[in-house]
């Protein structure tokens, strides 16, 4: 199944999207923050993790969802949750940490939740795994369709989450994709360090379902691979593990020095960078002009900038608000 | 016309079976999930009958992955189910706490509210019956300390059925604790006076108000589970001595009920807390610190009955040793007479 | 490599052992529990989980282990730990709770320690998995000889720690043997409900690792996979996982109604009984005899009546030494 | 001939990678492992210069399988090697709990002492830099519960080089809690009061013995890690009132020692516990109710300023007002004059 025009320009949209709302955010992050780092300072404390290079997988796979499919992501979840329709205003304001969060600022970056659109993620690796195949259980108890698409990363990929949450799944023939980001890199530990095999998607053997390499970071090759997975899980075939050759083109948060890559690794994927790349496939494909480029690229900024607004404008919660939530 | 309510004893295992079904049948939302929880009817029998009842859509057997069910419980939960999940001995928890106390416990509030966590998750506690270090602790505190979760362990079945039916129809996790000892299974002993009358149609018992079971006025004894009874026999003994004994059972740990031992120590100006629980860093502590801050007077130094900070002995001399009992309970309030 | 007759003996006297020792445990166990059958009476009280049928696992692995090398076995553990060479006297010993038991009372038997001959267990499903990893990561790091083993269940091959001792294995390349003992049922939960696939030793793919299956509870071939799979460890190849379908005679545990089994499935495994299959095969095969035989067998009851005499004879320990060993 | 002693201040972080580094040198059973600890020297910095020193034979770089590696350092130890383990965050401990309090706090006992696991288990805690609540939690209860761990978190260079000395030599398991904020990594916020003099040689801090790390006769507060600076500056603070409260550093929770809390509130007759672990079943129950249960003589019903039993929320305003301070402190001995 390849993707149409229509599909085409989503995802570079939605890819264009995220990257910028990720290059304010790596701005905004660094005020405050100089001339000492200090995680603590400025408007966005804490840990941040970017996703930049890695727009790929999330437009391939949530070009196939809508909203009442489920998505569990990861401690780098920019990516997806745009892709998935989270609202964006909110998802900014949370970031921020700002009462208008999608949270009111209690969950933060790393736990981006939005329950119209069934997203979540999480900070702990592979702990998304299990409530995707539970959501599935859910709709297939309820008879009602949906598929759930758990992220992760290569590394999550060595946690007994993975290997549990993945026979349940088959056992049950429960409508779920787990698809994997392989940026090569769990923080500062490269994959072949961490992992006896080079490829993941062998592992679909040991659970007796479908596995699905896909090189290069093509957006469009992930659509196809990504669609066929997620029509099985529709159609009631059970599971599909998908593991894309992805990169990151930040460090593993901001504040990493990233001295464990190899030299010249870093700008080798610059190099590949998927953006440019889309739009030249759009360009030589899709009858795309440079006009339209620029009025799409505005669009999105446009976008972003009113989010980022928002979170500016809105206010914090009031400390005591701490409280409340715990129990509902 | 004048008709006579029968006595209708159950154990707790039966009392729980029949909050869930009873449930199930009005909520379909609800199922269960575990280790031989199906036509097994669950090891400690508090599943039986469901699985005929329910079938294995709704009540289903799951592979030895607690990680990915419990996972799985919070998956389904936030998406409108009410599932209800067993561990089979609490003492497993530790292959599976993150998607407990960091997922189960917090998507709640990581959501600000929007996801909701309707998870049961019913789980064997207690020892003494020689079942070793991994199978016989309490770990009370282990699951009360961890922000969003609630708890519960009742000491009697009417208690255990009007605790589950509230749990079930709670919004939130709850952890459903429930005593190897007083489940009335004979092959682990029985605690008689676990089985108590319990109505036939549903109610609830309210989450997070304690129990004053037992009336007195010289001491309160205040436990949970195991430590209720304990409680009571020790009460029985002290009123031989024409001492005048309250006993408090906590029922729930997560709220705790602070008022209410506060209220009984008041009035007795003695307390001793009795916990299956290891001694430290646990419920004894808390409690005994929670009427100490509200500067509740005294008229002895406050006493604490509970498991020694040694792994559980398998050997029976060495286990029955460390576990408490009423004749504990009577030599902790003579320590307090001998020293006032 | 296949087994010597001294071998194949050596097996046949451990299945032997092991057989008796748990007959003799079984009768003893239901001491003081009738009428009413309660866990926490008699002189063995607790749970008793018992082995036979499951003996060819134990002894075709452990023929190719000494003293020096590592086994971590599970909650059924005497098979192994018999065919370990773990001393039989302190085992029964702590069986009852003694003083003289290996632990002094404080494990019982889920919790069978014998440093000397780097034998131990768990409660807890597949946790032996990890020290297995461990000890053999110890005897590379020390330049030291010695393969370690962990047993375990088929249902245990379901749980997370499988899945992350595996790749760690694999990622450092130790000298570890991964054995299922596939019984075909965890507690009352059948094998084709648990498992996605029909056969454990496919897993070993997602870790590039050999994997081997071994049907029939059939010692000879156990010892001949298993010896493959040692050598291999030893010369610093690597683990291997290895299946093997075997049989649990018993219940789960003592007091198990067993009510889960399919009608006549019990029969079907006595008939299957593998003692008198390697007596059979003894018998046609090594020219062993009745007189033998009853030699052997009288031998290994007057070990075995020994050692359960010896757990009689003791003592319990002072109940306050149980303050005692929780730090040394 | 006089030498001048110069200062040689370390942050915890460079403390505890030069004790690790003098025990390697010494004892080649000593090695590491962990996520990102080789060449990368640890996410808090605590393992710098071991990879480049030792070699990744003996400074491992692990997946991200905590209950593998953390059952492979019970496994290596039982074989006669002593790991150093981390678990990068605490928070992390509900993926792997079984390998460390079933298993690694367990085989000692199990196995009658005939095998020993000397392993340290260190792990960073603590929040106050906006990482949420998977990533800011202190769980000290968490650990301290359960039998069979030694569990020492430091309040300084000193202490940390000399507490992991001891853990490293210690032949049972002790767990080793880093504060964040205490680590002397700039990006995560430095405590300057952490960064003390270490001396270069050798030394061990016994495990299992509080310090006193400033004299007073009104009032003591009793804290851990962060609690100890919060304690240190509420001291000056009502020092400035003419009020002279002492400090005591726990240091070790497992084993806690009692004796120096209660001699101390002996002397002063009033007691603040400071955790920044949550309230409830926690350290501050503890020690309160292991002074008021002998009896000591008080002035005020003793107070706690502890983390409230929530989520560890993100944003900045939420986090501070919840984390325990000095102002909290003073607030509470306030509390206990109103009320004496
Ligand atoms: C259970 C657990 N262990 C460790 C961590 C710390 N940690 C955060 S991100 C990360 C690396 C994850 O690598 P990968 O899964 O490949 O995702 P990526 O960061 O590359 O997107 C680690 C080890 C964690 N959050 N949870
Ligand atoms: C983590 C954990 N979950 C559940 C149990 C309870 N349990 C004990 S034995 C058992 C079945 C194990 O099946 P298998 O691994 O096939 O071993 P078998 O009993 O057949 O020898 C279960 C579920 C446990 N001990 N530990
Ligand atoms: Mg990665
Ligand atoms: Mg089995």
């Amino acid at each position: 199944m390849k993707p149409s025009r229509d599909q085409k320009l989503w995802m570079y949209e939605q890819m264009h999207t995220s990257r910028y709302f990720e290059e304010c955010i790596e701005k905004i992050y660094m005020e405050g923050k100089s001339p000492a780092f200090n995680m603590a300072n400025g408007p966005i404390p804490g840990e941040m993790h970017l996703s930049n290079g890695q727009e790929p997988c999330a437009v391939g796979v949530c070009a196939h969802l809508n909203a009442d499919d489920i998505v569990t992501a990861t401690h780098r979840p920019h990516h997806e949750a745009i892709a998935k329709g989270v609202d964006l205003d909110r998802m900014a304001a949370e970031i921020f940490g700002k009462k208008t969060g999608l949270s009111g600022g209690r969950g933060g970056h790393m736990h981006i939740f939005d329950a119209r659109v069934n997203f979540s993620c999480s900070g702990i690796i592979a702990q998304g795994m299990g409530p995707a195949v539970g959501a599935a259980l859910s709709r297939k108890l309820q008879h009602k369709e949906g598929v759930a698409v758990a992220f992760l990363g290569e590394g999550a990929a060595n946690q007994g989450a993975f290997h549990e949450s993945l026979n349940l799944a088959a056992v049950w023939k429960l409508p779920v994709v787990f698809v994997i980001e392989d940026n090569a890199w769990g923080i500062s530990v490269a994959k072949s360090a961490s992992t006896a095999i080079e490829r993941n998607d062998k592992r679909a053997a040991a659970y007796g379902i479908p596995g699905h390499y896909v090189p290069d970071n093509d957006p469009l090759a992930i659509f196809e691979v990504a669609g066929e997975a997620i029509s099985r899980a529709r159609r009631g075939e059970g599971p599909t593990l998908i593991e894309i050759e992805t990169y990151r083109l930040a460090g593993h948060f901001m504040g990493d020095a990233e001295g464990y890559r190899p030299e010249g690794e870093k700008e080798a994927l610059f190099a590949r960078d998927p953006i440019p790349k889309m739009r030249r496939h759009l360009i030589d494909e899709e009858e795309w002009s440079d006009a339209q480029d620029q009025e799409l690229v505005a669009r999105t900024h446009a976008r972003v900038d009113k989010a980022i607004q928002f979170a500016r404008d809105s206010e914090y919660p009031a400390p005591e608000e701490a409280l409340e939530k715990v129990f509902v | 016309m004048t008709v006579a309510t029968k006595e209708r004893k159950l154990t707790i295992a039966r009392a729980m079976a029949e909050a869930i079904a009873q449930e199930m049948r009005v909520d379909e939302r609800v199922f269960v999930m575990g280790e031989d929880i199906g036509p097994l009817g669950g090891v400690f029998g508090n599943t039986r009958g469901l699985h005929e009842e329910f079938g294995s859509e709704r009540v289903r057997d799951t592979p030895i992955s607690e990680t990915a069910f419990m996972g799985a419980a919070v998956g389904a939960a936030a998406d409108g189910m009410r599932p209800i999940v067993e561990l089979m001995f609490v003492d497993f928890f530790g292959v599976c706490f993150d998607a407990i106390y960091n997922l189960m416990a917090k998507n709640t509030y990581f959501s600000g509210g929007e996801v909701q966590v309707p998870v049961v998750l019913m789980t064997s506690t207690g020892g003494g019956y020689s079942d070793a270090g991994q199978h016989s602790q309490c770990l009370h505190a282990t699951f009360a300390h961890l922000p969003g979760m609630k708890v519960v362990a009742p000491s009697n079945a009417y208690d255990a059925k009007g605790l589950m039916t509230a749990a079930i129809r709670d919004n939130n996790p709850v952890i459903f604790m429930f005593h190897k000892a007083l489940q009335g299974m004979g092959w682990l002993g029985t605690e008689k006076d676990a089985i108590v009358h319990v109505p036939e149609e549903s109610y609830e018992v309210p989450i997070g108000k304690a129990a004053v079971v037992r009336e007195g006025s010289d001491v309160t004894i205040v436990g949970i589970t195991s430590g209720v009874h304990h409680g009571l026999k020790a009460a029985r003994q002290l009123a031989e001595r024409g001492i005048s004994a309250e006993v408090v059972d906590l029922r729930s740990l997560v709220p705790l009920d602070r008022a209410m031992v506060i209220e009984s120590v008041r009035k007795t100006g003695r307390l001793i807390v009795v916990d299956e629980d290891y001694h430290s860093y646990g419920v004894s502590g808390e409690v005994i610190c929670s009427v100490v801050e509200q500067g509740v007077p005294l008229k002895a130094a406050p006493q604490r009955v509970a498991y020694p900070d040694i792994p559980i002995p398998f050997t029976r001399p060495m286990e029955q040793w460390a576990l408490p009992n009423a004749d504990k309970i009577v030599a902790a309030f003579e320590t307090m007479e001998k020293n006032a």
